[in-house]
């Protein structure tokens, strides 16, 4: 007699999850302060891109305002961060306490990240439940558009020069042991593994199957007892969490929100990534988000030899055009993503039907 | 003088109505470059069912072209011509060499390399031409025209609504009264079948990506004068209202762009006149949020269609 | 061990926008300070040692510069940051400059926030700061038309409001006919010079960049208005803002009034170098007011490691430009000190006049209680424009 | 004249095994050939490898004796192919007047001029009334029926040399289904038309056709008169399972 | 199928429309229609295409907005939601079949367990029945878009039928199909209304219906024109001449019980 059991299921599931984000703390002892900035970096814009790939590859929206959710979650965590900081160092004097001092206005920045990308996400959701593909995007679009008048319209949000969060200094028990760069990308990584893990789960579960099934055929799903509308608003509220989550480790390591870090460029590379490591895949969300943030810099590295006698005209762009080209043919020779591209080489079609069966065995068993 | 004389002929006219007339002509004739550029976007949706986020990049190029042939020979048709004919073999070659290489079932793999697209080709033309402004004139005078004391349009700005005008009135006829019309319609709906109808289908996308972009290079021409000059970026913020323009008038209705585009002018510059700049884009916002919520097709799109 | 010193080099770093849209005003900056450092290294160098200087690209996103400034500080190991662009940009990296003691130097912005000696003990402005500029222009609007009525075209950001702040603070507050602002995005200010010249101003002072400079006063004259132009250093280049309007639209320009701290007029002897060095050192690219800046960076900049010391460190670098005894090579004496970390409180009057921009005499200096008229002082240029190591 | 040859037909899609495998097969001049097969058999296969939509491995397709292997879809339409392909292949955007205008566009290489045309379109409106009445409604609010309708309208009013059906009937009222039968048996016999028709209704394809033509794992099984396949119950139980 | 209801004489009907009106801008697609289905009852829906029999499943199933008339699901009003409706018992196949191509067999037939729980018995079981029945399990794991066309459409049976509705709604389950797969279907038709479930069905093909059919209703231009058991319908006059038409070729060749093996 075969029954639902999701709980060992999602015990494993835990387990992996667990021992990836060890592995990925391990990693941090490897890497000089600069590529641990790098791997905290990465792992911010990982958060983001998990949750844009799941919306877009699972329920087919496409979103191009992700990057102002991450904002959302910044400035909320900034904000809150800043005034239970302040608050707290007002009612003692002095922040005596370390572990207090620095944990309790990032567990609360971390809350007010939640509320402000949530809030947002939720906005946006419930117009995204109504419109189709292009009109999504065109509403996305001006969105992002829209965030530098927002941050110098709205009070408190210093406009332009935007606000900074504050520093997460190491604990002194740890202050021997590690760098403050590689403090800094255990957080990253702390919070980004709380933002994957949950997507993973539903991606997995019923959540994710609603979600493909909205995807396919809306009126199906409808007569399948599955209301495309919650789907795709739940949907879009999960991914603007992560994405908040996401702006959230942007904002611990570089301690500062400005609207110009959220740009219209950014929000195109996030779904440059999701894209390029394969829609739906989070692997693949992991691989795109190393790679737009460590490409810039291997571009640069690899034109530093150029004679400099190539102008200036050249610094900076040319990198921008290598970029670009690289974009181009990755898309046109692997449209499926590097993680599809990976994934079959690798698996066997017995591992695949195994795979498949799954959700089917979850049931039966 | 003549503005005093003016103003004492039509002594009813305040300075509040002046400048609200003023802001009215200007929004209406900024409005009609969005027109355009919205038009252009819609053509490459129905010729293509995509929407071309290269698009920006795509109609400047030309526009570097115009202003060298403008420069060389001091024709500033001559330079219009050609930007027009560059455009329409740039679109042409983007779509042949390139967008057909990526598969169509999705429309993502489509956009990104869009976004590949514009840094190559921005990135491209700052090495090209550097960075800077390149101040770019109009061919008829920018002075507005006084009209019983109140400044309104500039022959300049007439002749980018007539412009404008033209334009749509021609691709009106071509879309509903010609069989090429139908037959980019349908190519674009359904390509197999349309097929089968002995469309030739490829022929007509890339037909519609010359006109598109050859629009767009012609709205981006006509827009340059107005600003601050030809940059690789001199189109970026037409490109981004412009598909609010369009989304507004729902992305597949070429009179939806007209009117959708002027909207959009008249509404910025209003709000830039009476709030500020910087409010601008959140009234863009707001209005596109609006409409889509109400129709979530925009305004002027078929209705919603029949799912089961 | 200092970071970037050795026997033979001193290895400094900056972020500016060389691409996306705000590469066009600024680009040629970090082209024309290398130029310079081309020609101190060519002359020997500061205490033997020659400066290399890295710039980094970071189009004008903060997201960006932090990257850049960390690969800077921690990769290329450099002794100090000099001249980092922008007031966003640089905002987003001056907490991290602070905890690791990089010095961080003659920041390229007027932003206020650059002077914060307590908060920020190692970051010093270059630019004259916003508030100056915009007080010293509505001072002279006042001093030369009593019945002045005094508008503000601004930048939607701290340039904007800064100068707005200058012009209140010499005018009164709410006592500014109309206050505009553009944002870079739209570049199109019809609108609001419609406002402008509905309120009736026949002074606008422009918070503005060179590009909406020429934007501003193509646009009033297209709409047959001709007010006095009165505008900041940041956006009144006359060879760039002839540029823009053309032939035609040129004239507009004759009798606008700017304000400068830089030697930044054909008829200087720094002006006269620079020329040299650009020819030189910078392929003969188009010589701007850019050039001017950039040139005028590497100087001071050359000046500062020069006090430095033999041995310099990044405590003797900070304390040399502390110390005050840094001259420079503007239109009065640098007035760096421990708890002032700007050098430019003194900025002298231009004017166009039959197409020559060029300096008056007068000159203002901008505390608290508003704008005072004093005397230009020049730097005096000696030793060939290289820095004198005692 | 327009006879249609199949020489060694090697069909598959993608790197899959063979659907088809070296199918010969002729439907002659103004010929009804009905093609029958169980569900899976080949037929629609067959018929879009016909259209060039699905690439031929091996083998040749001859249209009086020209061949038409290297040609494009659309260049075979304008040697005067059509195909009503399975479902419903209505441009569901367009109107069902721009869906009809859609067919008229070719005609065996010559555009046609106005008058022909709009004769022609009047005749489609007569033949399928309900699309009379939904004339300016957009593909997309058509019932299924009525997507049917307009497909077959659409591929008549192009006036074909040969027409090419996949299962037709689906979907359609009994008395249509009659009528339309009839029009493809008056259209053969007074054009010359020549038909391919796939169907699952095997009785009124028959009723019509000269010829059944049985498809089974992508090989001609069985080629008879129809009228005898038809009437020998035998025969039928074989090839078609009842 | 194991809930087994009988339809006593004072319970209400498992579907009862009436006065049914809809339409579209200028059309009618349906005036004032009523009929009822009850428990363990199949009806056939059958009339000319356009006549609005898609239509009436649509209103039924709230994808259109019923102008007038009543609509009532074992004696309740029927629910507008999506969850609402499965869970009041009521499942539907698409004219258009609708699967979810990108999503295996069994995925596809586990999407209505995610809202609600079969009626009566275990997820688990309903699942491997529906299965069972329908000779799917060995393709639980194929992808349902690469499958042959019989196939496809018994998925889109399966999973209408995994939630063991009390009111199935069949829009043209026999399109298409082949003989043999037509007689495994009227089967499947049977068993599924023996066991108590009442079952609306839009056909075309005329021997199938009048094979499983208990009574036929019959519409033309959205108006009911005939009502009553497959015989008497057959026979009317108004409903030869508006649907069925002289046969051509003479009469449809009657099935004959064969095995449908020789496709799969
Ligand atoms: N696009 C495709 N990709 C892969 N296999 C396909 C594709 N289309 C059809 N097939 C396979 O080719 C075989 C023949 O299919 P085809 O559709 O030609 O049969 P048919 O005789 O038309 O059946 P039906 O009566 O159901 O329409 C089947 O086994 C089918 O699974
Ligand atoms: N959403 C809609 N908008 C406009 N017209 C519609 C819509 N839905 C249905 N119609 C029209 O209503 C009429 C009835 O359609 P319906 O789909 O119910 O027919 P049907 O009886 O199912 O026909 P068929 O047997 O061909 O499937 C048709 O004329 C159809 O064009
Ligand atoms: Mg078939
Ligand atoms: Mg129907």
């Amino acid at each position: 007699m075969r029954t639902l059991d999701l709980k060992s299921e999602g015990t494993k599931l835990l387990l992996r999850a667990g021992l990836l984000t060890l592995l990925a703390l391990g990693a941090t002892f490897l890497l000089d302060p600069y590529r641990n900035y790098q791997l905290a970096t990465s792992a911010g814009v990982f958060a983001a891109v998990a949750g844009l790939t799941l919306l877009v590859g699972l329920t087919g929206q496409l979103s191009l305002g992700h990057a102002v959710l991450m904002a959302a979650g910044g400035y909320g965590y900034a904000l809150t961060a800043t005034w239970v900081a302040g608050a707290l160092a007002g009612a003692e004097g002095e922040v005596a306490d370390g572990v207090v001092g620095w944990l309790l206005p990032l567990l609360a920045g971390v809350g007010g990240a939640l509320v402000a990308s949530g809030a947002l996400g939720l906005l946006l959701g419930l117009a995204a439940a109504r419109l189709r593909g292009p009109y999504l995007a065109g509403l996305t679009l001006a969105l992002v558009i829209a965030l530098p008048s927002a941050a110098s319209t709205i009070p408190g949000l210093s406009g332009a020069q935007g606000i900074s969060a504050p520093f997460v200094p190491v604990p002194d028990t740890l202050a021997a042991l590690i760098a403050v760069e590689q403090w800094h990308a255990w957080l990253a990584i702390g919070v980004t593994a709380c933002a994957v893990t949950p997507l993973v789960a539903l991606r997995a579960g019923r959540a994710g199957l609603r979600m493909r099934a909205v995807h396919d055929d809306e009126t199906a799903a409808r007569l399948a007892g599955v209301d495309p509308g919650r789907v795709k608003t739940g949907a879009f509220v999960i991914s603007s969490l992560a994405a908040g989550l996401g702006g959230v480790v942007l904002a611990i390591v570089t301690q500062q929100v400005s609207p110009g870090a959220y740009g219209l460029g950014f929000s195109l590379l996030l779904v440059v990534a999701a894209v390029v490591g394969g829609l739906g895949s989070l692997g693949g969300a992991a691989i795109g988000a190393v790679l737009v943030t460590l490409l810039p810099w291997v571009v640069d590295q690899a034109t530093a030899g150029l004679p400099a006698d190539l102008g200036h005209r050249l610094q900076g762009n040319l990198e921008i055009v290598l970029f670009g080209v690289v974009v181009i043919v990755v898309t046109v020779l692997w449209p499926g993503g590097l993680s599809r591209l990976l994934r079959t080489k690798k698996r066997s079609k017995k591992t695949q039907l195994s795979q498949n069966t799954q959700l089917f065995q979850n049931t039966e068993r | 003088m003549a503005l005093e004389l003016a103003s004492d002929m039509t002594p009813e006219m305040g300075p509040a109505v002046e400048r609200l007339v003023f802001l009215l002509s200007t929004g209406l004739a900024r409005g009609a470059v969005l027109a355009l550029f919205a038009l252009s976007l819609v053509i490459v949706y129905r010729a293509a069912r995509a929407v071309n986020f290269a698009q920006a990049a795509m109609a400047i190029v030309p526009v570097y072209v115009a202003f060298a042939v403008t420069s060389a020979s001091g024709s500033y048709w001559l330079g219009l011509a050609c930007a027009l004919v560059t455009g329409a073999l740039l679109g042409a070659v983007v779509e042949r060499w390139l967008l057909r290489l990526v598969p169509q079932d999705n429309p993502l793999p489509g956009i990104i390399v869009a976004i590949g697209l514009v840094m190559v080709l921005q990135a491209g033309l700052a090495i090209a031409f550097g960075p800077d402004h390149r101040p770019v004139h109009a061919p008829f005078s920018q002075r507005p025209f006084d009209v019983g004391g109140v400044s309104v349009l500039s022959p300049y700005d007439l002749f980018v609504l007539i412009v404008a005008a033209v334009v749509m009135g021609g691709f009106a006829i071509l879309f509903n009264r010609t069989s090429i019309g139908l037959q980019l319609r349908a190519a674009a709906f359904a390509p197999e079948t349309s097929r089968l109808l002995g469309v030739r289908v490829p022929r007509m996308v890339t037909l519609g990506w010359m006109l598109s972009i050859a629009t767009a290079a012609l709205a981006a021409l006509l827009l340059v004068p107005t600003g601050l000059g030809l940059d690789p970026h001199a189109a970026d913020v037409l490109f981004v209202n412009a598909f609010a323009a369009a989304v507004i008038g729902g992305l597949d209705s070429p009179v939806g762009a007209l009117v959708a585009g002027l909207v959009v002018g008249v509404l910025a510059s209003l709000v830039t006149g009476y709030a500020s700049a910087a409010t601008a884009p959140l009234a863009v916002l707001a209005l596109l949020t609006v409409v889509l919520l109400v129709r979530p097709h925009g305004l002027f799109a078929a209705r919603e269609a029949r799912t089961a | 061990e200092v970071p970037g010193v050795t026997d033979d080099k001193v290895v400094i770093g900056t972020h500016q926008p060389l691409t996306g849209p705000a590469a066009a005003g600024f680009a040629s900056i970090s082209a024309a300070t290398a130029a310079y450092f081309e020609y101190v290294n060519g002359q020997g160098g500061i205490h033997g040692r020659e400066i290399e200087y890295i710039v980094k690209d970071d189009g004008y996103n903060p997201a960006n510069t932090q990257t850049v400034v960390r690969e800077l500080v921690q990769e290329d190991e450099v002794f100090a940051i000099v001249n980092g662009l922008g007031t966003p940009t640089h905002s987003s990296v001056l907490d991290y400059l602070d905890q690791n003691g990089v010095p961080d130097l003659f920041v390229a912005s007027g932003s206020l926030t650059w002077n914060q000696p307590d908060k920020y003990p190692n970051t010093f402005g270059f630019n004259a700061d916003y508030v100056t500029e915009g007080a010293a222009l509505a001072q002279h609007a006042l001093d030369t038309d009593p019945d002045a009525v005094v508008c503000v075209l601004g930048q939607d950001d701290d340039f904007g409001e800064g100068i707005l702040q200058g012009v209140e603070l010499v005018v009164g507050e709410g006592e500014v006919a109309t206050n505009q602002t553009y944002s870079t995005a739209d570049q199109d200010v019809t609108a609001q010079l419609g406002a402008m010249k509905e309120a009736g101003c026949t002074h606008n002072v422009l918070g503005t960049i060179n590009g909406f400079t020429a934007l501003a006063v193509g646009t009033a004259a297209q709409m047959e208005w001709f007010p006095k132009w009165h505008v900041s250093s940041s956006g009144s280049d006359y060879p760039t803002l002839a540029e823009y309007l053309g032939e035609e639209g040129t004239p507009a320009l004759e009798g606008l009034v700017s304000v400068n701290y830089l030697p930044n007029s054909p008829s200087s002897e720094w002006y006269e170098l620079f020329s040299q060095i650009n020819e030189e050192y910078n392929d003969g690219a188009p010589y701007t007011g850019n050039t001017t800046f950039g040139m005028s960076v590497g100087y001071q900049f050359a000046e500062a490691l020069a006090a430095a010391g033999e041995n310099p460190t990044r405590e003797s670098i900070v304390a040399a430009v502390e110390s005050g005894d840094l001259g420079g090579n503007g239109i009065a004496p640098l007035t760096y000190s421990a708890d002032d970390h700007f050098g430019h409180r003194t900025v002298r009057i231009a004017v166009v006049a039959d197409g020559v921009q060029d300096f008056t005499d007068s000159a203002y200096e901008v505390s608290d209680a508003g704008a005072t008229a004093v005397e230009p002082e020049q730097a005096p240029l000696e030793n060939e424009g290289i820095p004198a190591t005692e | 004249m327009s006879t249609l040859t199949i020489e060694k037909l090697t069909v598959g899609h993608g790197d899959g095994a063979p659907v088809l495998h070296g199918l010969e097969l002729e439907v002659p001049d103004g010929g009804v050939v009905a093609l029958l097969g169980a569900n899976g058999a080949g037929k629609t296969t067959l018929l879009r490898s016909l259209m060039g939509l699905v690439p031929a491995r091996s083998g040749r397709v001859l249209l009086d004796g020209t061949d038409l292997t290297r040609l494009s879809t659309e260049d075979r339409v304008r040697r005067g192919l059509a195909l009503v392909p399975e479902g419903r292949s209505v441009v569901v955007e367009l109107t069902v007047a721009e869906n009809l205008r859609l067919g008229t566009l070719w005609k065996t290489g010559r555009k046609r001029k106005g008058p022909a045309r709009e004769a022609a379109v009047g005749q489609m409106y007569e033949l399928f009334e309900p699309l009379a009445r939904r004339r300016d409604a957009a593909g997309h609010t058509l019932s299924g029926g009525e997507r049917q309708m307009l497909a077959l309208a659409r591929a008549l009013v192009g006036e074909p040399d040969v027409l090419l059906l996949d299962e037709p009937s689906l979907g359609l009222a009994p008395l249509v289904v009659a009528q339309l039968l009839g029009v493809l048996r008056d259209q053969a016999e007074a054009t010359g038309l020549t038909v391919l028709l796939a169907e699952q209704n095997v009785t009124g394809a028959l009723s019509v056709a000269d010829r059944g033509v049985v498809l089974s794992l992508g090989e001609v099984v069985a080629d008879r008169p129809a009228a005898e396949l038809a009437a020998d119950p035998a025969l039928r139980h074989a090839y078609l399972g009842f | 199928m194991t809930t087994t209801s009988s339809s006593t004489e004072d319970s209400p009907p498992r579907l009862e429309v009436s006065g049914l009106t809809v339409t579209f801008g200028g059309l009618t697609a349906l005036d004032d229609v009523s009929f009822s289905v009850a428990d363990g009852e199949t009806v056939a829906l059958i009339g000319p295409n356009g006549a609005g029999k898609t239509t009436v499943f649509n209103a039924v199933c709230g994808l259109v907005r019923t102008r007038r008339g009543r609509i009532r699901v074992g004696g309740a009003p029927a629910p507008s939601s999506a969850t609402g409706l499965l869970g009041a018992g009521v499942s539907r196949t698409l004219q258009g079949l609708g699967l979810f191509d990108h999503l295996t067999v069994l995925e596809n037939v586990l999407v209505p367990l995610t809202s609600v729980r079969p009626g009566g018995g275990t997820s688990a079981d309903a699942v491997q029945e529906v299965l069972g029945t329908l000779g799917l399990g060995d393709l639980a794991d194929a992808p349902a878009g690469t499958l042959p066309y019989p196939e496809r459409k018994r998925v889109a049976l399966a999973r209408a039928l995994v939630t063991r509705p009390r009111l199935l709604l069949l829009d043209e389950p026999a399109g298409g199909l082949g003989a043999g797969d037509i007689d495994q279907l009227a089967q499947t038709v049977r068993t599924v209304s023996d066991g108590g479930c009442a079952v609306l069905l839009v056909e075309h093909h005329v021997d199938f219906v009048m094979d499983v059919a208990d009574r036929v209703v019959v519409l033309d231009f959205g108006h009911v024109i005939a009502c009553g058991t497959p015989d008497e319908v057959r026979r009317d006059p108004a409903v030869e001449e508006a649907y069925l038409g002289v046969p051509v070729g003479g009469a449809q060749v009657e099935p004959v019980e064969t095995g449908r093996e020789q496709s799969a």
